[in-house]
């Protein structure tokens, strides 16, 4: 063992520039995957702060007493789907649309808006038919002039979601079967450089997982160096896009890091297990 | 020790290296494999490593049989083999001293005793002061002792030694040879293919001439041979050495 | 050169699987090279439709007569950085402001909003200095209440574009770097395997200019078909983009798309290049 | 044609590969180098062909002068010899055929003429049976005859051999020894580095001693050769040749 991992220690000052290539080939991998990672991760926290402002409101006939909005609130704040329910005073209809519209604030000036009930939804219901059911209930009120939910925008939102989530994994899984490709295919060239170092190696009376453990192990160390760099690059891109770019994203999370290390040494390992036993075979 | 029992072998193209060999030979034997240039000789070593197998009849040494053989079988065969390749077969990116050392490393023999061994088997050839040379810096002699340190190094149980003087001049081949006299005097069978007629004619030693393939003479079955050396010690030796 | 040509074939031949790996490396990093100028473009284009749309608002008093207005528009008009000047109408203003703002509309139930002219500038004047000249002009005219051109707004969007070009610039040399040092070191792996033919070659009298020629065809092939496949893959993903996530995309045009061949060819043949050179020094 | 001038060399590792040699051998002159193995042999060879320079000292070669070539005049020179190496150095991922067509492309040959001389020249080292094997499915010895071949097919007017026959049974050597016999005789000049004393012994021809990189014995110096050997005919060769 001992003996294994010099030899594979020792083939790093051997061949240099191909540890190097298969490192940096690794790294690279590893660096457009997690950077391609990061994108869907933050495209993911984008529409889960959008999707918490899914709100439903219902507008009173003028003149409508407070006292059965009120009622109507209690009523409403029980039902399963609802995280909270608010009444909306003309007055802070105004200031709030103020507010939130800063660019066409001189629209407001003049504006008057009726008495509305406000309604968020749990996380678990923040779904088209949650809010189609809600809204209906809502509109059953006999004070209620109209209900507005902005159909098109959740139905939107949510097959947004969908799609990103299912191309998510479908291009990661592309870029990964790539990355493993590649890595599989520099560990093999690195590989068929030492065919006849493994010949003599058989020839002299080494076994084949004598001949295999230094590889491995040369493979693992590889793999994770390569994981390490990508991290450190991904975190790199990260922060200047952060920086520069005054975006707000999100990283990894300890967890998912140490799995991205981790990948890139169980694939150093799977590239150089699959090229040194086709080796092994040939041989 | 070494039997070739109707060992025949032909290799993809059609050509018929080995046909209906039949051979025993024992420990402590020393014998001389001739022939022209194609004739197989090389081929007849590589079924005693069992680099290659015979496509039918059985090549046996020791206990490893070419019909039953493991790979893992064959790596424990070629630790107790020493091996001189026709085309040397070093290690291109270490020193002489690792090519030799690298030998023992892999039966794994104790670290702190390789170091004397490969440099006692390298002060035998002649090699003493290329000790820290690769083989690119090496005259075409020089590399063929290194191939002959690195197949006595292990102390092997059957030496195969194709063409080992091939590129050296006289006196080295006489060194050489004498070390090989030595190696099989203590125990251990010796197959040389040499086409070097003078050093099978100055000395007595067995000889078997290969020609397409087949033994067309063997000195063995004409002239009785010591006792001790046709004696079938088979069973013993495997005991002791595998 | 026919001699050449056939050799530079036959080596794909001799050596597949270096040959894929290398047109592979050529391929994926033009291709995450491409991705990513793709990006670029596309945010220069949605930034070029966003400050199409700068505009300044000028409002009217209460009353103010309308040939006033007429006159004040004809005038800014003459202006060299104004594109055109409209004057909007109350009736008009509110109902635009219903139609940009769907959500929000009932917002604009019952809201007032004064004359007011809108002023759009060329193409050569969207700066924040144009907009601030050109507001304070308008702001002069005596019937004018107010001046509004979203200053944040526009500052923010010119300082996106500024940085977004300039982190383009800087990430992309990154990735083509990166792209270079790869190839470059694959085809100098696959020259190392090749370094007993190169030497054999010398010894039997090949000149120098000889044994790159192959080479050098070799790199060019690989190149181009690597820029080919990368471009072939770069087209697919973003279809793949358009298609599932109805964005619209803007995609490389013939001439960007030619020139993106073209490099992998000139990366190919520039690693080819430099590897043989360096393995003929030392040979 | 080949002059050596003071000629030594000294590599990195401090060994004295070649010590104030001063050799001349002219067209049509057959020398065979001998000496122990390490003394030097090959490094002369290197030398005529350029592979190494000497340290100090020159090595002249028809016109090419090794203090003044260019790699350009390095290929050019060796366009113009013929080289058996005495490691082969074959092209493993071509044919028998493919690997002495290559010494023909290399030269610009017109390309009707290749399939012709190579077939001619494979049948004269007696490989025309093996044309489309690679090298490694050969013997030893046909590996070294591929070598030959591929040294005569572009009629050099100076052929190197290291070690032509170190893997070749007596026939096979007898054969080829008689191929650059007559190259030799058809105004080629021939130097063959070798350990077979018996080849030298049998014939009369001019032999070089080396021990320690310097020339110990030259037969030349004591016999009289024969006067066409002798005459300095560089300047009429070189027009010729180069
Ligand atoms: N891998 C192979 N594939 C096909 N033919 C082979 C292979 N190896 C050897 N041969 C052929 O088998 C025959 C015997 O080869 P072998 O190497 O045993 O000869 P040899 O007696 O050692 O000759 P030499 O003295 O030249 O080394 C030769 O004709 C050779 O061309
Ligand atoms: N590249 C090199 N670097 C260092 N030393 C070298 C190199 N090449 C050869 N030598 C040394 O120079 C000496 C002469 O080598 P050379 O190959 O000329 O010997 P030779 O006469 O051809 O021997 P042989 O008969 O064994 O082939 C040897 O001691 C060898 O170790
Ligand atoms: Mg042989
Ligand atoms: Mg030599």
């Amino acid at each position: 063992m001992s003996l294994a991992t010099r030899e594979a220690l020792v083939s790093f000052r051997r061949a240099p520039l191909l540890s190097a290539l298969s490192i940096t080939t690794i790294a690279f991998s590893l660096f457009a995957f997690g950077l391609f990672g990061l994108v869907v991760l933050n495209i993911r926290q984008a529409l889960e702060t959008v999707s918490e402002r899914v709100e439903i409101r219902a507008f009173a006939y003028d003149g409508t007493d407070s006292r059965s909005v009120a009622a109507a609130v209690a009523e409403i704040s029980a039902y399963p789907e609802v995280l909270r329910a608010d009444v909306i005073l003309p007055q802070e209809a105004l200031e709030r649309a103020r507010r939130e519209m800063g660019e066409f604030k001189d629209v407001f000036e003049s504006a008057f808006l009726p008495t509305a009930i406000e309604v968020r939804l749990k996380p678990g219901y923040r779904d088209p038919d949650a809010v189609q059911r809600v809204a209906g209930k809502m509109g059953a009120f006999a004070f209620v002039e109209d209900v507005r939910y902005g159909e098109d925008w959740i139905n939107q939102l949510h097959r947004i979601r969908n799609i990103a989530g299912a191309t998510g994994m479908v291009l990661g899984l592309a870029f990964a079967i790539v990355a493993v490709i590649i890595i599989g295919a520099t560990i093999r060239m690195a590989m068929m450089a030492r065919a006849r170092e493994i010949e003599i190696m058989r020839l002299v009376g080494a076994t084949d997982g004598f001949i295999r453990r230094p590889f491995l192990i040369e493979g693992a160390i590889k793999g994770t160096v390569g994981g390490a760099l990508a991290l450190g690059l991904t975190w790199f891109a990260t922060s200047v896009i952060e920086r520069y770019l005054s975006f707000d994203t999100v990283f990894f999370d300890t967890r998912l890091a140490v799995a991205g290390v981790i990948a890139g040494a169980v694939i150093g390992l799977a590239g150089s297990m699959v090229s040194v036993s086709r080796q092994l075979r040939q041989a | 020790m070494i039997r070739f029992t109707n060992a025949s072998l032909e290799y993809a193209r059609g050509t018929v290296a080995l046909h209906d060999v039949n051979l025993f030979i024992a420990r402590r034997e020393f014998v001389f494999l001739t022939g022209p240039s194609g004739a197989g000789k090389s081929t007849l070593l590589k079924c005693i490593y069992m680099d290659e197998r015979p496509d039918s009849g059985e090549v046996k040494v020791g206990a490893t049989s070419s019909l039953t053989a493991t790979r893992t079988d064959v790596a424990k065969l070629r630790r107790k083999t020493g091996i001189v390749f026709q085309d040397f077969r070093l290690l291109e990116d270490r020193t002489v001293e690792q090519n030799v050392a690298f030998a023992l490393e892999v039966i794994g023999a104790p670290r702190n005793t390789i170091a004397g061994k490969v440099s006692r088997v390298l002060t035998q050839v002649g090699l003493a002061s290329k000790t820290t040379a690769l083989p690119r810096e090496l005259s075409g002699g020089e590399q063929q002792r290194v191939a002959i340190a690195r197949a006595l190094v292990n102390d092997p149980f059957v030496l195969i030694a194709d063409e080992p003087t091939g590129n050296l001049d006289d006196r080295a081949t006489r060194g050489i040879f004498q070390l090989l006299r030595d190696i099989s005097a203590s125990g251990t069978a010796v197959v040389m293919a040499t086409h070097n007629l003078d050093l099978v004619r100055r000395s007595d030693y067995r000889t078997i001439e290969l020609t397409h393939g087949e033994i067309v003479f063997d000195s063995a079955s004409i002239a009785a041979p010591t006792g001790v050396a046709l004696l079938d010690d088979d069973a013993g030796m495997t005991e002791a050495v595998l």
